[in-house]
């Protein structure tokens, strides 16, 4: 099947203006990127097929999501191309959604990325007990996040679609003190 | 002695050394009556409408604390007759009147203080519903006005109105409401039914109740066996456990609700009002602190005192309301326990156990309703069948589907 | 509060929602005879002070029903499973 | 008055200038100096009136329990009222203000309260203003509420920014003098992830106010190394001006650390105040111990204080609280006290002492042993004070020590009590297990060498242990002082609320001899200060009055805050129009080109009519139904919640959700369904489609979608986990449009890729997967609200605005126009369909009509329950049509409706209007309503009673569907 691909228009288009932001003494504390357009498929396994699908998913980058489910993304693919792939794998093994149009993806990246999120988040985001790879559900500033530590100093997180530019003006204003720049 | 300021006067040029207890501290008897778990508001009304309605004698009130120690010692004071069901209105109105002539009944300065009581509407729907329940208010004699957002603005300018993410767009005001001060209602009751005879025996706690032949003979209390005829339980938060002294499972959880007080500041906000569009309620009281509060914890419990989240959750929705309040400073939060009922509203029946009765369910909204409640349970108990105005609080009605539910919320205590 | 969430590890009262009793058990049947034990299932509570196992949906985690287990008066939580494990061991019981 | 600033020594900077006023006045402090200790060093000692007396106040103390120098700080919409100048770090411009006084602070008219003090003791109010009714509210609490209160808050917004954060850590340390400095660094040492936290504007403690020596170097120069220490250390936060103002479940600590609370205005982007929730693993409480006043008359004139406080003042902050002194106390530190103020070059007229005997040394200061002060004389100010045995001393400050009080408040947060110990003459704070631990003088110890010791033991990790400096100790031993009998003038407890010694005797008097009640009726320990000076005094006073101990009387119960916090800090960055995330649809921006204006719905934002030039909500709305019923009509629908189910037992776990039945619903077809709550009360409604034979798509209404979805995952996990279902929010992914009307089909059938849209390709109810606009895969439901012929559409959000821009394009040529909810409500209401105000969680599927949908052949939420005999009743309220006789009427949502002669009352009540619209098709307002066995009363003529708004009108009660009662549109 042939990967078709249209005009995908992120939620944050106005909105996540490049440039640098907040206090301007010194280096960036925070590089924010909006990840668009990505694959995100739900994966979710039926009853009792949790360790199979988990063995069906390696070689994705797939990111726990809940108890026997995944995010699974991808970057430059086709329209539904993801969900369909997905589909046909993992067919009896798990529910697939396709979820790219429904959820955005923020990327942040420096030194007070995690006190930044820290502002948001009960999670313990000290490298023991948030290693890289890590997911965790949670909430910020009363939005559902789905949150992983991506590197050293490096996140992405994803909330519901309807909820980014309010999450997008909370996450960059706690970020002011620090100065922040959106790549 | 009876307290006026020629009374007052009179005292001061003794140095106020010759003021009687304003309640005697009696030793229990081995046997009343009329027995009430529960000194607390209703408890306390209880016995004095059964000594003042009914004339009814040698009647103990037993307090597992201090006198007022429950809710009736730790609410916001909250007093309005804005309800909308044919078995709440007429009963919450009862008691308005009741409130409306009460000092000068026991005698006590309680502070009755109808300031208003306004509900903010954010919505249409809202609207609509606050018009049903206005209109069900004025249907049966209660006042009700319906409020633009001009007429709110009027009244309160400080409010936003500009910046806000959900604009007010009117209310509904009940100028008979207002706020009544907690304690001075628990003593009132307590000075006007000790004055009548009614024993009120602090820090005794009953441990248990003692049926014979299905009929009520007496508690087990850590101040020893105290026989009596009829039982009534006004226990708030701990029905379910006293309750169970008889094996009883009620419908009913216990849920901590926070309430807090800022410090002490000149008049700032005139009535009652709550804020539609999260959970959060204030009034000032007489002595200048912004009493305030909002929604129960949301886990069952019986510790009295509450959690970070919905300190930040009612405060939110205050500051939300009202942005000048952030500079403001709140003092103190404390928590009581709610009889969180599975459908909001209250139970006063009796019980299939001879001579034991029941009040309990009052969730947030009890101080309103104490003068009523005592009313009404006195007569139940007095008479051995409830009143009219206490006729839907029958503690069958789950199961033969007539639930109160003014929120609509079901069976999950928590939401209503 | 923290409540140990099986699936994303401990976390604070403001991630969950509650429900209450985790006790009653659903009647498994539609006969009007059982009309006592739907009742008592839907409206009636032991609602103890003291130990009890409740009802917390992981709303703001991990979506998860557990089974709380904590005391009332107290408000120190002991433990969590999830909803699942909880009714399948009642069930096994039963 | 000359400049009472010491000439030398303190940790204030003397070469800067800070300017400020009081009341006005210019005065001029330097860096280091609090608002207190500025104006003190300025002679400036009345800074304040009392609540009830009016009685002219300075400070009592140097710190966080300041009761009495309470001022409103700052203007506009920073003002803040009731603010500690004892915690007020000065900065260059601070403007400050007396409170609660008038016409102005040193003559202050509120003063002849005091004259009449004599029947205002406590509770006088309970007892009097009842006569005549009507003077309460009119007269009475007017004016006892203008007298009550303190300082006047602004009412205009607070132009400054907050911020919350958690934090996470293995060892909390709260307070950082000698004890807290040592736990943290033992934590510290061991690689552990440490916090400490101090209320102060620097971290030190005590070591900042007293001359101390620790290791051979003074106490000063101690700290600075060990916090140099510290801070250098990667695992360790140091939060300096941040207040722990509660212990909570889970060893949670609220703290709010004041950022910019020293500066005139914050720096841009940063906070004024910053709220923490700290997650601590353990954490030590090394908060010290607060010094009691001692009740003696006039114990409130301004020049009386606590010794504690006198020695800071001159240690820390180079001022005098005047110049010749009166140490006065019943224990070993009033020597201590006499010393540190000779060594600053201020007179000690004398120590007296309490007690018979003492060995601590006087450096040659008069004491005067077994001695008590009786009264202070002056006025606004110390001039002297009188001995019980009539002894007169000139001075013009008195210091005073009636003991310790260890500050074990957060200890006793989660309900514990604390200890009586009749040695120390304290309460000590209860065990609370290893988690939470206490060392110190908040612990009782009263050494500075225990201090250190007991710092570092209760900071050590696993027992390891660090070095601990020696120290030099100064003499501990104490007797009790409470009350001076002997006083002439009044003796206060509770200084800020003005409760004094002899009150409390009168409330046990009157039985009112419990703490707690003792504390209600006459208010003590009801202040800012939460009675952390005095309540301590009055729990002696009254186990004196009632003849039982210390432990008997007990403590009354230590709740958040530690000290008053702001809103602001509660409430961080959530205010204004940030108060609740906003959610927008996928197709905002497109309903924002046509014009929309948007309304509130939960949370989100949704378009609600699409005016022209000129056009009111309803005219607009009228044209939009018009356009809609005439042709073809657009409208976002995507806040509707739409979930996949998925899983072999899809169906089976559908069946159980819904009172209808999902597992015969054919694939490509969608079905309305409706669900109930377990007591048998409608929960939720929408239509459920099944796209294969294991995928259901199901649709909730856009206010319960959370609540359904809570629902669902609890019925599967906790009710029948046995089923093979999943489940999950696909509400987002897709952009969803209703296009209704005449004009639909055509319009739409020009975006299918190669679908020929037909009846039978297409049929009522379908529910297919489409592709769009070459390739968009879709999905395309033939559903109604509206009664027309119509479909929604369902493409991925990104393309939602694009896709609606193609349908308008497609449906120009029939003149397409785009609705909002307000026409859509409008329709919804012609057509009788139920919605929110129908849906109100009191109706059942019969009162909503909808009885025949029940099941009754299979087991599903709710079923039983609503067979009872309270929900089938058919006198229950039905829904019904209503429409004003007079076709020129307005009825309005909300009227109650009552038999065509009845008066109005409750008795009389039969139902309520849920909904009412301008129906433009029929020229006339039309409505639903619920009415007392309404379905049997079609044609009845009744009354819309709408007292509330002075409305009443005939009505007639009809069928809830208004118009095209045949359906005919819907097939057409
Ligand atoms: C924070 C808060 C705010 C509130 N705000 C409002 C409001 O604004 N408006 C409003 O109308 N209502 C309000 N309420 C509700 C109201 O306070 C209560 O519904 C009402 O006080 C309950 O009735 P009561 O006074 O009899 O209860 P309580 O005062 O709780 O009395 C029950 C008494 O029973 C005693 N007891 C229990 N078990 C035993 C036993 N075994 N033996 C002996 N004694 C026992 C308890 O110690 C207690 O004193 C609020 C409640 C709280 C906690
Ligand atoms: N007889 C006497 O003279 C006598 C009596 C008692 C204590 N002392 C001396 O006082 C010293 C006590 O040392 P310590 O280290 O125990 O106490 P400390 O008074 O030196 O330090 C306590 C610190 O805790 C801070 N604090 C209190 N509550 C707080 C809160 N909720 N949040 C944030 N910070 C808070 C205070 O700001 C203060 O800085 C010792 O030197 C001891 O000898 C002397
Ligand atoms: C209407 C009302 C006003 C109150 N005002 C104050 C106040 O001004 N100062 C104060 O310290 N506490 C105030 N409280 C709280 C009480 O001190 C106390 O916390 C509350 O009654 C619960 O009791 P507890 O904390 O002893 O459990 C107030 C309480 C109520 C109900
Ligand atoms: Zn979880």
């Amino acid at each position: 099947m042939t990967e078709r691909t249209f005009n995908r228009v992120s939620p944050l288009q106005d909105v996540a203006l490049q440039g640098r932001f907040g206090a301007d003494k010194g280096a960036v504390g925070v590089s924010f990127t909006v990840r668009h357009p990505m694959s995100i498929v739900t994966v979710i396994a039926r009853a009792g097929q949790g360790a199979a699908t988990a063995a069906a998913l390696k070689g994705h980058d797939a990111q726990w999501a809940g108890s026997d489910q995944w995010f699974v993304l991808a970057e430059n693919r086709g329209e539904g191309a993801l969900y369909r792939e997905l589909k046909a794998k993992l067919g009896g093994l798990a529910s697939v959604s396709d979820q790219s149009h429904g959820r955005v993806i923020i990327r942040l990246v420096g030194p007070r990325a995690r006190a930044v999120l820290a502002k948001g988040t009960p999670v313990d985001l000290h490298p023991d007990a948030f290693p890289v790879g890590k997911s965790a559900l949670t909430q910020m500033a009363h939005v559902g996040v789905h949150l992983t530590r991506v590197g050293a100093d490096s996140y992405d997180v994803s909330v519901f679609r309807g909820f980014s530019e309010s999450f997008w003006e909370w996450i960059t204003e706690q970020a002011e003190e620090f100065g922040y720049q959106v790549i | 002695m009876r307290y006026n300021v020629f009374s007052l006067i009179k005292n001061s040029f003794s140095g106020h050394k010759n003021w009687e207890p304003a309640w005697r501290d009696p030793v229990p008897q081995k046997e009343y009556d009329i027995i009430i778990v529960g000194g607390g508001g209703h408890g306390l009304a209880t016995a004095y409408y059964l000594a003042k309605e009914h004339g009814l004698k040698n009647i103990a009130v037993l307090e597992k604390g201090w006198l007022g120690s429950g809710n009736i010692g730790r609410n916001t004071t909250i007093i309005r007759s804005n309800y909308m069901l044919p078995g709440n209105n007429p009963f919450y109105e009862w008691s308005m009147k009741l409130w409306e002539n009460l000092e000068q009944d026991f005698n006590f300065n309680a502070m009755v203080s109808q300031r208003g009581v306004l509900n903010l509407c954010h919505t249409d729907a809202q609207r609509d519903a606050f018009a049903r329940r206005g209109n069900a208010m004025r249907i049966d004699g209660v006042d009700a006005e319906l409020l633009d957002r001009e007429a709110v603005k009027e009244m309160y300018p400080f409010f936003d109105y500009e910046n806000a993410r959900f604009p007010i767009k009117g209310g509904l005001l009940q100028k008979r409401g207002g706020t009544v001060r907690h304690d001075g209602v628990a003593w009132g009751y307590a000075r006007g039914a000790d004055s009548r005879g009614v024993d009120i025996i602090q820090h005794c706690e009953v441990k248990g109740i003692k049926v014979e032949n299905g009929k009520v003979v007496g508690v087990d209390t850590n101040r020893g066996f105290i026989k009596c005829k009829k039982l009534g339980l006004a226990t708030a938060g701990n029905s379910s456990e006293t309750a169970k002294m008889v094996g009883m499972r009620l419908p009913m959880e216990s849920h901590v609700l926070q309430a807090f007080v800022s410090e002490g500041l000149k008049p700032y906000i005139d009535g009652v009002v709550t804020f539609g569009a999260g959970h959060f309620y204030v009034s000032q009281s007489d002595k200048g602190g912004l009493v305030f509060g909002g929604d129960i914890d949301g886990y069952n419990s019986y510790a009295r005192r509450g959690n970070l989240p919905m300190v930040e959750h009612v405060i939110e929705a205050g500051v939300a309301m009202i942005p000048s309040l952030s500079r403001v400073r709140v003092l103190r939060s404390w928590g009581g326990i709610m009889d969180m009922s599975m459908d909001g509203s209250p139970i006063i029946d009796k019980t299939h156990i001879e001579g034991l009765y029941l009040n309990a369910g009052w969730c947030y909204g009890g101080f309103k309703a104490t003068p009523a409640s005592g009313w009404c349970f006195a007569y139940t108990i007095a008479k051995d069948e409830p009143h009219k105005l206490n006729a839907a609080y029958r503690l069958d009605r789950f199961k033969t589907g007539h639930m109160l539910d003014e929120k609509g919320q079901g069976a999950t205590p928590n939401l209503h | 509060m923290l409540i140990p969430c099986p699936h994303c590890g401990t976390r604070p009262v403001e991630e969950f929602t509650f429900l209450g009793d985790a006790a009653p058990t659903r009647p498994t049947t539609n006969d009007p005879s059982s009309m006592e034990a739907w009742y008592e299932y839907v409206y009636l509570r032991n609602n103890p002070r003291g130990p009890i196992e409740e009802y917390a949906h992981h709303s703001g985690g991990c979506r998860s029903w557990l089974v709380v287990s904590r005391n009332t008066e107290t408000h120190e939580v002991f433990g969590a499973v999830t909803a699942r494990d909880f009714s399948k061991a009642k069930e096994a019981k039963a | 008055m000359t400049s009472y600033r010491l000439d030398k020594g303190g940790l204030i900077d003397r070469s800067t200038a800070l300017r400020f006023t009081f009341d006005g006045a210019l005065h001029v402090g330097h860096q280091g100096d609090t608002l207190a200790s500025a104006l003190l060093a300025n002679g400036v000692t009345l800074m304040g009136r009392s609540f009830k007396y009016h009685r002219p106040r300075s400070v009592i103390t140097a710190g966080a329990a300041e009761p009495n120098a309470l001022v409103e700080l700052r203007e506009g919409g920073r003002k803040e009222a009731n603010t500690r100048a004892t915690m007020v770090e000065l900065y260059d411009g601070l403007v400050s203000k007396s409170q609660n006084n008038w016409p102005s602070l040193d003559f202050d008219v509120g003063a002849i309260t005091s004259l009449a003090s004599s029947v205002f003791v406590a509770g006088f109010y309970y007892k009097t203003f009842m006569w005549p009714k009507s003077f309460w509210e009119k007269i009475y609490e007017p004016i006892i509420r203008r007298a009550a209160g303190l300082g006047t808050a602004s009412k205009l917004p607070d132009p400054d920014k907050y911020e919350k954060s958690y934090a996470h850590c293995d060892v909390l340390v709260i307070g950082s003098g000698p004890t807290g400095l040592m736990a943290a660094l033992a934590a510290a040492r061991s690689g552990k992830r440490v916090i400490l936290a101090d209320e102060g504007s620097a971290l030190g403690g005590s070591l900042l106010n007293e001359q101390e020596e620790i290791g051979g170097q003074s106490g000063l120069d101690f700290a600075r190394g060990v916090i140099a220490e510290l801070s250098s250390m990667p695992n360790v936060t140091l939060l300096p001006r941040t207040t722990i103002i509660g212990w909570f479940d889970g060893n949670i600590f609220g703290a709010v650390e004041r950022v910019s609370d020293h500066l005139r205005v914050p720096d841009p982007y940063e906070p004024r105040q910053r709220y923490w929730k700290i997650h601590a693993r353990r954490a030590v409480l090394a908060a010290g111990a607060e010094e009691r006043p001692v009740a003696f008359g006039g114990n409130d004139m301004p020049g009386v204080m606590t010794a504690t406080a006198m020695r800071t003042y001159a240690n820390r902050y180079a001022a005098a609280a005047g110049r010749s002194v009166v140490v006065f106390g019943g224990n070993d530190s009033i020597y201590r006290t006499a010393r540190v103020l000779k060594s600053h070059g201020i007179h000690v007229e004398a120590i007296v002492d309490s007690r018979k005997e003492s060995k601590a040394d006087a450096a040659g200061i008069p004491v005067l042993r077994g001695a008590l002060v009786a009264d202070a004389v002056g006025g606004k100010a110390v001039k002297s004070v009188h001995l019980a045995d009539g002894t007169h001393i000139n001075c013009e400050a008195v210091a005073m020590s009636g003991g310790w009080s260890p500050i074990v408040n957060l200890a006793c947060h989660r309900g514990k009590k604390p200890v009586w110990d009749a040695n120390l003459l304290a309460f000590l704070p209860p065990d609370n297990g290893p988690a939470f631990t206490v060392a110190g003088s908040a612990a009782g110890k009263m050494l500075l060498s225990e201090c250190l010791a007991d710092g570092a033991a209760k900071g050590a990790v696993d027992g390891k242990a660090i070095e601990i400096p020696k120290s030099r100790d100064e003499a501990f031993a104490i007797s009790p002082l409470w009350w001076v009998k002997e006083s002439h003038d009044k003796a206060f407890i509770d200084y800020q609320n003005d409760s004094t010694a002899k009150d409390l005797p009168l409330a046990a008097r009157e039985g009112y001899s419990d703490v707690e009640l003792a504390k209600r009726y006459t208010t003590t320990g009801m202040a800012t200060d939460q009675g952390k000076l005095g309540n301590i005094n009055a729990i002696a006073i009254l186990a004196e009055a009632t003849g039982r101990t210390m432990d008997e009387v007990g403590t009354t119960t230590f709740r958040p805050f530690y000290t008053p916090v702001s809103f602001g800090a509660f409430t961080g960055p959530f205010t204004g129009h940030h108060f609740q995330p906003v959610r927008k649809t996928p197709l905002h921006d497109w309903a924002e080109e046509q014009g929309a204006v948007f309304v509130e719905t939960g949370l989100w934002m949704r378009s609600s009519w699409f005016p022209r030039e000129g056009e009111d909500w309803l005219a607009s709305a009228s044209r939009e139904v018009l356009a809609t019923r005439g042709a073809v009509g657009i409208c976002d629908v995507s806040t509707l919640g739409k979930i996949d189910v998925q899983g072999k037992d899809a169906g089976q776990f559908l069946d159980k959700l819904y009172c209808n039945t999902f597992s015969t619903l054919a694939v490509g077809k969608a079905r309305y369904g409706l669900m109930l709550r377990e007591d048998g009360i409608v929960y939720d409604d929408g239509t459920t489609s099944r796209l294969a034979e294991d995928h259901y798509v199901m649709t909730t209404t856009t206010a319960n979608a959370a609540k359904v979805m809570a629902q669902m995952e609890f019925a599967h996990q906790a009710l029948f986990p046995d089923l093979d279902v999943t489940y999950v929010s696909v509400t987002e992914q897709w952009a969803q449009m209703a296009v209704a009307g005449p004009k639909a089909r055509p319009t739409l059938q020009k975006l299918m890729d190669g679908l020929v849209m037909t009846d039978e390709s297409v049929p009522y109810m379908a529910a297919l997967e489409v592709s769009i606009m070459g390739g968009i895969p879709a999905r395309l439901f033939r559903l109604s609200f509206s009664g027309e012929h119509a479909y929604e559409l369902a493409v991925p959000a990104d393309y939602g605005s694009m896709v609606a821009r193609a349908v308008m394009q497609a449906g120009d040529e029939f003149g397409i126009t785009p609705y909002g909810v307000e026409a859509l409500s409008i329709m919804r209401i012609e057509k009788g369909h139920v919605a929110g105000g129908e849906l109100n969680g009191t109706t059942t599927a019969g009162d909503l009509g909808m009885g025949k949908m029940v099941s009754t052949k299979k087991d599903f939420i709710g079923r039983m329950m609503a067979q009872r005999e309270g929900l089938i009743d058919p006198n229950r309220q039905q829904v019904v049509g209503i429409r004003p006789v007079d076709p020129a009427d307005r009825i309005r949502s909300g009227a109650h409706i009552l038999k065509q002669d009845d008066t109005p009352s409750m008795a009389n009540d039969q139902g309520y209007i849920t909904g009412v619209a301008w129906s433009p098709m029929l020229d006339m307002w039309v409505g639903l309503a619920l009415l007392a066995n309404g379905r049997a009363r079609h044609g009845e003529i009744v009354q819309a009673w709408d007292g509330l708004r002075g409305h009443r009108l005939m009505a007639e009660i009809c069928d809830p569907m208004h118009f095209d009662k045949e359906n005919k549109r819907l097939h057409a």
